[in-house]
């Protein structure tokens, strides 16, 4: 019955928009999702959130035993001293990273089908940054001193150490993570007064109205917000590019084979996006189910977003071949060593090749038309890329640091417990916030639905 | 959940002629029914609440429902820009505060004179009877530790003079029990910082650079902070704080008004170096 | 009803208010009014309309002028605050690096700039739109909460030079209005 | 770079599915656990402390603080000063001479006595730990009768009533049992005793006393004699099982230094001979790792290679020979106390035949205060028990119950006697079954003297008061003798009178315990009669495997068991720390089909025990070693239940190896904690060797060549420059033993934490320097290799380029600077590290709640707290201390002034530190020598710590070297 009322819907691949849709019906359709009575909310939704919200509670325990005990409850140890903490903040932030690129790269490149999905992969991205942020100071051996990193005058006399990736980080992040708010936050201000002036009850309207700052969507208003948009756009496009450079750099600048790598920006950046894909597929498969968006949420976005995966899938795996490729082509004993152990003599040699069929082997099946147009399937590659782009930092990360270049020195590296219930946690905040975002912020942007209902209905007249 | 909310809210006692006044008709789903405000918003509410009535007290004879739409009155306007400006203050002051605090006494314990078991004087041991630090502090030119002077050194003197004043009987009883004294102290660095006395006084830094006129301290306190940055400023420009070697025990010493060259000279000659490496003090 | 005598004089309007229901007829009426000699007059829309704002005659490049500014300024900023901390600050000697390795400081300070240009970008698009500003005479017209919605407004406002309550009415009348409205103050 | 043929690791134990899951589970603890429990209850008063360290940030003020000071201060004592005293520690007996360092009263830190013949200044690694001892809260702290609470009052009127009884039948049943005595003054007061109950009687027993030494030269001479190598002076030496490297072996740092010594010497001028050393052993000992020629053979299976190379037929016996014949006067032939008479026999017939007697060899009387042969002796007694002819016996120190040999099931016969009372620094398995048990004082509580391993007598004299009221086996002869009242110090005062009757008594008094030696008492060379060598003993049965039974390389005998740096004290040949295991060589594992972690039941004489194998390189086939030490059961709370005890299978007639054992495998999966995977060096020549021709050939060998290597000091910037003091480490591993002196009195120096087994396990042990351990060549036949690897302190540290708060950071001096206070645990510097020396507190390591433990820590050390980074700083507690000496003398600061704490106590002096601006430092001139090279300098890392390569000098005649 689901599946008649999506034909039914669903415009099929070449639209953005579902037919007969004017000015009102977007309007109402999108904000009907968060004015919908509590109690109209899809039963999924409830279902989802309370998961979510178990996995939060995970999460806590996991950061008070921490936090109780040291960061030794975790698997790491000498030489492996970064373990699922930073694998974690690097998927984290990589995922982060497909929301400013549709909302920017793609608006830059005048993308129509970027707009009903770039408000939510927006949202994801906070979410996801608000994670990634959380582990850099959960991995402290002293988080209780995380504002060290911040350059802030104090009775020492002392200041952070810009040489270090890290400081880098937190630079790159904080700006990140702000510049994404505003970008997010300034794309809500005219649905905001939109949501003042649909709302019945008094107290929403407030809200809204306090949140939309009295837009009232003057000519004059539009001019200077749309340049200020375009300005966003463009300044994120290098900002989105840059953190997960810095990112990279974190184990680019660090001396050890396997991470002293020049391929690292360009590659991590292709698979942030990757990854970023792949989670915004993740998400908005379901809730376009759930909330009959079929007709905003069309079959075009998915293929495009599929292709997109595709593509930037294939620069990863251009990255795979340049790093077996280098290492061997240095004739540096050690990154050769480096490869060998990571692809076959190591113990963590299956990792590798679980991740090489991940991110290369099982995605290319997208080439197919019939793959790309099949919502499952393209749901399950999305899952499955996630997990890849897991599994590549944890082979860069432990295999690179188990055996460097002392073999004396050399290490083994088993994740604990509380290694996993603090990841799975962190999903769970991510989820929650996500589905909180989904009933209480409209989560398509109205007013550029608008701007396409009238491209649309121009088109219509210009055939 | 409609009926839910009006018998949640009825105590709140908001008054019926608001909602007549602000008929919501014409809205989306489920806001046709007239229902009080949540208490998630009172404060809202409260805020324009009276403002908004005062509309309604000058109507305008030509459009019946003009609130309708209007959500806030004409002084939210300013309300907002003046709010803006105020968290913006209030902001900066809080961070003037911290920053107050973390000067002050109460972190610093500067200018603070603790509780000890005896209230011992150094204004009356060394300005009236004219004892010389070293006399109880001995081990100050050859050791790390400037010492503290054992009961004994005590009793040399009290077991002559005020031998049987009331004050004095802890450092008695401590003489006849062997229990020591327990002095609270004034001068605490934290346990990560490794400072030597002998080095600073055999390089002609004076007792009351860093303790001042204990000399005049009825009872002791520490007259600066301690603080990192405190040391710092003198290890990076020792000129501006060495004297002479023969005045390091005299506490009334003065910086003379050449101190900046003379100071240049006692650094070359005093073979004074400025250690700002972190292991000079911390290990 | 009431007539216009005893309604002129007695009552301050803000303006008059011209309701469409597609872009292109605001546009049209925003040429012609400009056109008409009108200045003092706003449009709204429920989203960004190409060249609205010229049709109205409105211009500005204040936002880029000081974003542009913003960006330099948070790239000295970054950089000069991390010259200042290894040089002057607490000069270490740190892996055998100069005081001033300029390299490292490279992307703090791109994102210094990043950071500092988006803040510019945003709080200066509102400053210059004069928002925050909750109240607004417009609102006090019923049909208006569908400008942000479906529908589309002109409004001349009663401070300008040329408005006079009838003809102005009459004028708006004539560009195919599905209503004109009065704007109370 | 001479490419050598290595060998890949054996499949690495810790791969098991076990390991994963013991390694995952951090619920297991054993030492931290106190720690982390106290760290959870602890958890706010810890992190309000931690908020101080963020220098009073926040809000957070000092917490209020007392200070107090003497009511009386000792003359002596300046608070802030440490003094350094002189006495004497002894290990079965024989004593060395030590400096102790104490602060405020407290002893701290141990020194090797540089005027004391058996030390130098230097230190073994048992007696660097021995500090530790004294402050361990599981000492015995009272006298327990019946294991009750009781008094000295009581124990002396109870013992008194004994004694008087025993007294009227002179003495019958009443025994004494101690260890091995050199100590003079005991040995006249238990002379006294004997005069007194003529028929009362003396026994002794050390598990690893010198019982083959003995009853060699008793075998060779007919009379006991003490026999004492010059290393110094051999430019050959055949070892027949001798472990002479060994510093828990008598006399062991002194020969280390002789050694290595000629090594070192050698190395730099050719015109004296590089010693070549011949070695047939067992099992893997730090001394084969020397060895030129290593001949790896069952224990038993020495006797015939003695036997051949005398006869000198043969290869490699012909060209051995030869190599002695070609070295008459200047050669040694030793063999080791794990051999059995006829063997020392055989090496003292050989060395008259060489001509060494008198030269290399020299004889003396025997040390020991009354020579006997200690396992007939404690045979005797325990048959004596047995019998019911023994009413009272007084065990000072020792454990017989634990250590005796098996067969004479000694706890059996101990519960026939009525009076049983045991003097012990801990309640241990002796104490459990003795009415009695008395507190005995920590060496550095008692008064006593002892003699070394050449004779020479030095005091034992007390740095502090015995803390739990204990007491020596002088007052308790005084007991025995009647003299109560009489204190150990007079005891051993008054004998020292009887020695020296001059007026100047005071004096020779007071420079005997200045100096720690008493002069002119080192016993005189002494030309012993022809050796004969008794006939080959009966042709012994061969079959089924043989074991080894040794002294644990770190625990050794188990006295020292509840010592947590011994504990975690890797042993050299495999780096296991916690415990010990059944050792089988790889052939012999393939043949029974079983593998490192398996549990198997050895069986031997009908005995049995349980233990974990561990496949080792170097040992033997057909043979196991097992280590002493083990499987105690009331050692305390570090010691008990770890392990195995292999005493318990041992048999007074084989006291060091017994033949035809049988191994079961029993279960699998056993994990050990090891500090180091790898065995070898993957192809990466951490470790540089060559021969002595190579090197003469080719004397830059040890510097790397070919592509790939950075021209020196190729940078992008300006080198930095240090003007004042360029600190710098040279590290000869020609010289180095790898006997781990270092690692132990770095942790004793630098308040180093101990983890605990599952922490080692996973890899988190806290050493700031390691000893690393490399085989090389063929599987079967591998050298073993050491290399003692502290912080390089690089001058291009990459270490500080990544750390965001600048908490390690170059200091003018260029010393790499680790800041705890500062360092917020990012851990990126010990990623970024490429030697990976750098120790991180994963947990709340450091011992906060056992008082009496913090009396041991350095006070000029902060001690690190949970979440900090760690690691080697050259000691810089010392050079501060004596740069301020230098300062307010007005003097620059002399080379040899500062001495690190790894280069004070290592015995081979292979460790040197200084100042590399100085041209005339020893270190600046060891780094000018041709063998200097950095670890992975490729990476251009400029490190400060350099390395001497090693060299070798094999016989040219013998293949396979």
């Amino acid at each position: 019955m689901e599946d008649e009322r999506t034909a039914v819907l669903d415009p099929g691949p070449t639209k953005v928009i579902g037919p007969g849709h004017d000015f009102e019906s977007v309007t109402t359709e999108i904000s009907g999702v968060v004015f919908r009575p509590f109690l109209k909310t899809p039963p999924q939704l409830f279902i989802g959130f309370a998961c979510a919200f178990v996995l939060v509670n995970v999460f806590l325990v996991a950061v008070v035993w921490l936090f109780a005990k040291g960061v030794g409850v975790w698997g790491i140890r000498i030489p492996i001293a970064w373990g699922f903490a930073i694998i974690n903040f690097v998927w984290w932030i990589g995922i982060g990273h497909a929301g400013t690129l549709i909302s920017a790269i793609l608006l830059l490149l005048k993308q129509d089908w970027r707009t009903s999905i770039n408000r939510f992969s927006e949202a994801m991205t906070l979410f996801a940054v608000a994670c990634a942020g959380m582990f850099p100071i959960l991995h402290l051996g002293r988080p209780w001193l995380a504002y060290w990193l911040l350059p802030y005058p104090n009775t020492m006399w002392l200041w952070p150490q810009p040489r270090s990736p890290l400081i880098w980080d937190v630079f790159a992040v904080s700006t990140y993570a702000s510049v994404s708010f505003l970008f997010w936050f300034t794309g809500l201000i005219p649905d905001f007064a939109t949501m003042r002036d649909g709302a019945g009850k008094r107290w929403s309207q407030r809200i809204f109205g306090i949140l939309a700052m009295g837009w009232r969507g003057s000519a004059k208003h539009w001019a200077r917000y749309q340049k200020a948009y375009l300005l966003l756009a463009g300044l994120s496009t290098p900002l989105v590019v840059s953190v997960h450079s810095v990112v990279s750099f974190d184990f680019s600048i660090a001396i050890l084979p396997g991470w002293h790598t020049t391929i690292f920006p360009p590659y991590f950046v292709a698979g942030a996006i990757y990854s970023g894909f792949a989670m915004v597929l993740t998400l908005a498969i379901p809730v376009r189910r759930w909330y009959h968006l079929e007709d905003l949420i069309t079959m075009r976005h998915i293929e495009c977003m599929a292709k997109v995966m595709l593509g930037t899938g294939l620069i990863v795996a251009y990255g795979y071949g340049m790093e077996a490729f280098m290492s061997w082509y240095s004739g540096n004993q050690f990154e050769r060593f480096m490869y060998w152990n990571r692809a076959w003599g190591g113990h963590y040699w299956w990792v590798y090749w679980l991740l090489i069929s991940c991110n290369i082997l099982i995605p290319q099946a997208l080439w197919s038309r019939r793959v790309r147009m099949n919502v499952l399937a393209v749901f399950l590659l999305s899952l499955v890329v996630n997990t890849g782009m897991w599994l590549e930092r944890f082979v860069i990360v432990v295999t690179s640091l188990e055996r460097d270049f002392m073999p004396s020195a050399w290490g083994r590296y088993y994740p604990t417990v509380w290694d996993i219930a603090t990841f799975a946690g962190t999903i769970g905040v991510f989820l929650s916030l996500m589905f909180l975002f989904i009933r209480g912020l409209p989560a398509i942007s109205m007013f550029e639905m608008r701007e396409v209902v009238h491209e649309e209905a121009s088109h219509a007249h210009g055939d | 959940m409609p009926e839910f909310f009006p018998r949640f809210f009825s105590c709140l006692g908001v008054p019926r002629s608001l909602h007549s006044s602000y008929d919501p008709a014409g809205g989306l789903a489920g806001s046709s029914m007239k229902v009080p405000d949540p208490r998630v918003c009172i404060a809202v509410h409260d805020l324009f609440f009276r403002l908004t009535e005062t509309i309604e007290r000058q109507p305008h004879p030509h459009f019946e429902s003009a609130s309708r739409m209007q959500i806030f009155h004409r002084s939210a306007n300013s309300l907002a820009r003046v709010s803006i400006v105020a968290a913006t203050f209030a902001l900066t002051g809080v961070l003037w505060a911290a920053y107050r605090i973390d000067q002050g006494a109460f972190i610093t314990d500067v200018g603070v004179a603790k509780d000890q078991p005896v209230p011992f004087s150094h204004k009356h041991h060394v300005s009236d009877d004219g004892i010389d630090c070293r006399y109880c502090h001995t081990s100050v030119e050859t050791s790390a530790f400037a010492g503290l002077p054992p009961t004994e050194t005590c009793m040399t003197c009290h077991s002559q003079i005020w031998s049987n004043a009331a004050i004095l009987e802890p450092v008695r009883d401590s003489y006849r029990t062997g229990e020591s004294l327990a002095w609270t102290r004034i001068h605490d660095l934290p346990d990560f910082v490794y400072f030597n006395h002998s080095i600073h006084v055999n390089k002609g830094i004076g007792c009351s650079t860093c303790h001042g006129r204990v000399d005049q301290m009825p009872l002791t306190y520490k007259v600066n902070t301690l603080y990192m940055q405190w040391c710092i400023e003198c290890h990076r420009n020792p000129e501006s704080y060495v004297r002479p070697r023969d005045q390091v025990f005299n506490m009334a010493y003065q910086a003379p008004s050449d101190q900046a060259q003379l100071g240049r000279h006692l650094v070359a000659e005093y073979n004074i170096q400025s250690l700002t490496d972190c292991v000079t003090c911390h290990r | 009803m009431l007539t216009e005598t005893r309604l002129a004089g007695r009552v301050k309007l803000y303006g008059l208010m011209a309701q469409f229901s597609q872009p292109e007829p605001l546009l049209e009426a925003a040429r012609r009014a400009y056109a008409e000699g009108y200045r003092k007059m706003d449009a709204y829309a429920p989203m960004p309309v190409e060249g609205l704002a010229e049709a109205i005659g409105f211009r500005s490049e204040m936002v880029p002028r000081l974003v542009f500014t913003g960006g330099l300024l948070g790239a000295c900023g970054g950089f000069s605050l991390m010259w200042w901390i290894t040089v002057i600050a607490f000069p270490h000697n740190v892996a055998g690096r100069p005081l001033n390795s300029w390299m490292a400081y490279i992307p703090i300070t791109f994102e210094c700039m990043v950071l500092v240009a988006c803040f510019t970008a945003v709080i200066s698009m509102l400053a210059l739109n004069g928002l925050p500003e909750p109240y607004h005479p417009v609102f006090n017209v019923p049909q208006f909460e569908h400008a942000s919605r479906d529908k589309f407004f002109l409004c001349i406002e009663a401070t300008d030079p040329k408005f006079d309550i009838e003809l102005t009415r009459d004028f708006l009348t004539g560009l195919q209005a599905e209503e004109v409205l009065d704007v109370a103050p | 770079m001479n490419p050598r043929n290595y060998w890949r690791s054996f499949e690495e134990l810790d791969q098991s599915e076990e390991f994963r899951q013991f390694a995952a589970d951090e619920f297991v603890h054993r030492i931290p656990a106190e720690a982390d429990a106290a760290s959870r209850r602890k958890f706010l008063r810890l992190m309000g402390a931690s908020m101080a360290l963020a220098g009073a940030t926040a809000c957070t003020k000092q917490p209020k603080e007392t200070i107090v000071p003497y009511v009386r201060q000792p003359e002596e004592i300046v608070p802030g000063n440490p003094l350094f005293y002189a006495t004497t520690v002894t290990e079965a007996g024989l004593g060395t001479g030590l400096l102790v360092e104490s602060h405020e009263g407290r002893p701290t830190k141990i020194e090797g006595n540089p005027d004391h013949p058996a030390s130098l200044g230097a230190t073994s690694p048992q007696m660097q730990a021995s500090v530790l001892n004294l402050y361990d809260p599981d000492r015995s702290q009272t006298v327990l009768h019946d294991g009750i609470f009781d008094t000295w009052e009581r124990f002396t009127a109870a013992f008194s009533g004994a004694r008087d009884l025993a007294g009227l039948k002179k003495g019958e049943g009443l025994r004494i049992l101690t260890g091995t005595v050199t100590s003079p003054t005991l040995a006249a007061q238990l002379a006294e005793f004997l005069e007194m109950f003529p028929q009362a009687k003396w026994h002794q027993w050390d598990p690893c006393g010198r019982h083959s030494d003995y009853a060699g030269s008793v075998a060779a001479f007919g009379a006991p004699w003490n026999t004492i190598y010059h290393f110094e002076r051999a430019a050959r030496i055949a070892s027949f099982d001798a472990d002479f490297l060994d510093p828990a072996s008598p006399g062991g740092l002194r020969s280390t230094r002789d050694y290595t010594g000629r090594r070192r010497d050698a190395a730099q001028d050719p015109s004296s001979e590089f010693p070549r050393l011949y070695i047939a052993e067992s099992t893997p000992s730090i001394t084969g790792g020397m060895a030129e020629h290593r001949f790896r053979m069952r224990s038993r299976e020495v006797e015939s290679f003695a036997d051949k190379l005398m006869s000198g037929n043969g290869d490699p016996y012909a060209s051995i020979m030869k190599d002695l014949n070609a070295h008459r006067g200047e050669s040694i032939v030793i063999a080791g106390e794990y051999q059995i008479p006829r063997v020392h026999a055989l090496a003292h017939a050989m060395n008259q035949a060489l001509g060494n007697t008198g030269k290399t060899v020299v004889y003396t009387d025997r040390v020991e205060a009354n020579p006997m042969d200690q396992t007939a002796s404690l045979a005797a007694l325990a048959a004596d028990m047995r019998a019911g002819a023994v009413e009272t016996l007084l065990i000072l120190g020792g454990n017989p119950v634990y250590d005796a040999p098996a067969d004479l099931d000694f706890v059996g016969a101990l519960q026939q006697v009525k009076l049983r009372a045991h003097l012990g620094l801990y309640a241990n398995e002796t104490a459990e079954w003795c009415h009695w048990h008395l507190p005995e004082a920590h060496y550095l509580e008692s008064w006593s003297d002892a003699r070394a391993w050449d004779g020479t007598a030095s005091i034992v004299q007390p740095l502090i008061a015995p803390i739990y009221n204990g007491k020596t086996s002088h007052e308790l002869l005084n007991l025995l003798l009647n003299r109560t009242d009489l204190s150990a110090h007079d005891t051993v005062r008054g004998f020292w009178q009887t020695q020296n009757k001059g007026a100047d008594f005071e004096d020779f008094w007071q420079i005997s315990l200045h100096d720690g030696v008493v002069a002119g008492t080192t016993f005189p060379d002494k030309t012993p009669p022809a050796a004969n060598v008794p006939p080959a003993s009966a042709a012994q049965q061969t079959a089924g495997i043989e074991i080894v039974f040794r002294p644990d390389p770190a625990v050794g005998s188990g006295a020292d068991s509840n010592n947590g740096w011994l504990q975690e004290l890797p042993k050299p040949p495999n780096k296991m720390t916690w415990e010990n295991a059944v050792w089988i060589s790889q052939a012999t594992a393939q043949r029974l089909a079983i593998d490192t972690g398996d549990v198997v039941e050895l069986a031997l004489n009908g005995r049995k025990l349980q233990g974990a194998v561990w496949v080792q390189a170097g040992q033997a086939d057909e043979s196991a070693a097992i280590h002493f030490g083990y499987g105690r059961k009331r050692a305390g709370r570090v010691a008990n239940g770890i392990g195995f005890n292999a005493y318990s299978v041992r048999d007074s007639k084989a006291l060091w190896h017994g033949a035809g054992a049988e191994v079961k495998r029993i279960s699998r999966g056993y994990s050990f904690a090891t500090t180091q995977y790898t065995q070898n060096m993957e192809e990466r020549d951490p470790f540089r060797v060559a021969t002595i021709e190579e090197f003469r050939a080719r004397p830059g060998f040890a510097q790397p060549e070919g592509e790939g290597v950075p021209p020196p000091n190729l940078t992008m910037f300006p080198m930095w420059q240090y003007p004042k003091h360029k600190w710098g480490m040279s590290i000869d591993l020609t010289a180095c033993t790898g006997c781990n002196a270092c690692m132990v009195a770095c942790q004793a120096e630098n308040n180093i934490a101990v983890v605990g087994k599952e922490e080692v396990a996973k890899g988190r042990h806290m050493n700031w320097i390691r000893v690393d351990r490399y085989f090389s060549g063929p599987a079967s036949e591998p050298e073993m290799y050491f290399q003692p690897v502290p912080c390089m302190h690089c001058e291009d540290a990459l270490c500080e380029l990544v750390c965001p708060v600048a908490a390690t950071v170059h200091s003018g001096e260029g010393l790499n600077e680790m800041v705890y206070n500062r360092c917020v645990g990012t851990r990126y510097c010990s990623n970024n590290c490429p030697y990976k020396v750098r120790r991180f507190n994963f947990l709340l390591y450091s011992d906060w709640n056992t008082q009496s433990l913090w009396g041991v820590r350095n006070p000029d050390v902060t001690v690190r707290s949970r979440g900090v980074m760690e690691k080697c700083s050259y000691c810089i507690q010392r050079i501060n201390a004596a740069k301020i000496k230098a300062e307010e003398q007005n003097r620059p600061v002399r080379d040899g002034e500062i001495v690190t704490a790894c280069q004070q106590a290592c015995p081979a002096e292979a460790i040197v530190f200084g100042d590399l601006n100085d041209p005339n430092s020893k270190v600046a001139r060891r780094k000018r020598q041709q063998r200097d090279y950095g670890l992975l300098e490729e990476l251009n890392t400029h490190p400060r710590t350099t390395y001497l390569a090693r060299l070798r000098n094999p016989n040219p005649e013998i293949g396979g070297a």
